[in-house]
């Protein structure tokens, strides 16, 4: 068979997340489980009118790489799709779509919910809030509990 | 050597990212934050708690021992939060 | 907040995942995460034509009803969908959709995960292979990592 | 009382569903089965490892001690295998 590779993509503009799943699945009657995670961007209440995510430009893409091929390396799946935007995210928007495809179930499941952690405590992105006055707010911070997600996963 | 910053680095230290020539005894990342410290009350203000400031040499992490020999571009960064 | 009432379907034709996933999050601003399981038909390397599914019509929905009820009580989520199939389906053709819409990505994995597998040990579905030379062939046997898989839940 | 049967079990036994007046000392689930696999070899056949038989009555899962009494539908079925 022949070797997977990830797509891994960081743009500024919205995806698809069906024609990400469609381009995972299509023509392929071996793949038994699509497990897809949807990142979007919350108004905290009411508070904000929008995200402003910060990147550190490939290095991004170089991480994101680096975890999809830990993913590959640990679980058997075949085929793996990460996308991360960056730039100004109004609430209701998309941020990040994962998806894993695999034969089984578990894998694909495990798979997400690594990459999701990996993302968030090794890929360089930082978001900012902006009220709903439109003024700049703070930086979100990192919480402690997203590096214990990201501790779980080691061996 | 290119130093580049993001997020409330970038915004205290007010630069995106400057070339520096590093004194010799500089060695470390460690070494590094305490010496941008020393360059003013920016550096100050953005470095004023070292242990929370994430570091990555061309483009891969590091942490504050990693020496910094051959280095061309080091990022200096609050704790990410993308995801 | 409204109490939120699952989206349940059992029904012989296909659905559309992203249409779904849209309608649950659909002008909503308080959603950060949602985690989708899509199951489809494999050919178990060429072997098969297609899978027939039977089911128990009403109880069918009734159990898949409890166990998203089930979701809701432990995980707060604020949507939820399932759509299961029953009939023939080829190899290549969608299954089951799980969507779990959350603030929070722990919850909508957990409880996307939790759905499976209660799903897999409660749901009246059941599985018959049909060769590549359409002849009829064996029911699934259920799996005991399965059976195993759903106690993973019980506390 | 309503009998009916799914995947493996509809298939041996050769029906979808019966009616059938149970015997006074049918009290239980189990008892059931041991009655039924008294009718023919077609029921003994299906039900030969009363184990592994999956039991609802009016669409809710029982185990095999549950009574009857009361009862309108009674399902048969091997494991299921969905999702």
């Amino acid at each position: 068979m022949a070797p997977v590779v990830p797509v891994v993509r960081v743009q500024p503009g919205d995806f698809d997340m069906a024609g990400e799943v469609e381009a995972l699945t299509a023509g392929r009657t071996d793949i038994g489980a699509v497990v897809t995670f949807l990142g979007m961007c919350r108004d905290e209440e009411g508070r904000l009118s929008a995200l402003e995510l910060e990147h550190y430009p490939g290095m991004a893409e170089g991480e994101i790489s680096r975890v999809a091929h830990e993913a590959l390396a640990r679980w058997p799946l075949q085929g793996l799709t990460v996308i991360h935007r960056y730039g100004r995210i109004a609430p209701g928007e998309n941020i990040v779509l994962v998806a894993c495809a695999s034969t089984h179930r578990r894998a694909a499941f495990e798979a997400a919910d690594f990459l999701m952690d990996y993302l968030k405590s090794r890929a360089p992105f930082w978001k900012k809030e902006f009220g709903v006055d439109g003024r700049e707010g703070e930086w979100v911070e990192a919480r402690e509990s997203d590096e214990r997600a990201a501790e779980r996963w080691q061996r | 050597m290119r130093l580049i910053y993001f997020a409330w680095v970038r915004e205290r230290i007010g630069k995106t990212q400057e070339d520096v020539d590093l004194p010799a005894e500089v060695k470390t990342v460690a070494d590094l934050l305490s010496w941008l410290r020393t360059r003013g009350e920016q550096y100050e203000h953005a470095l004023q708690h070292p242990d929370v400031i994430r570091v990555a040499i061309d483009q891969e992490h590091v942490d504050h021992r990693e020496r910094l020999e051959g280095a061309r571009e080091i990022a200096l960064f609050p704790p990410m939060t993308g995801g």
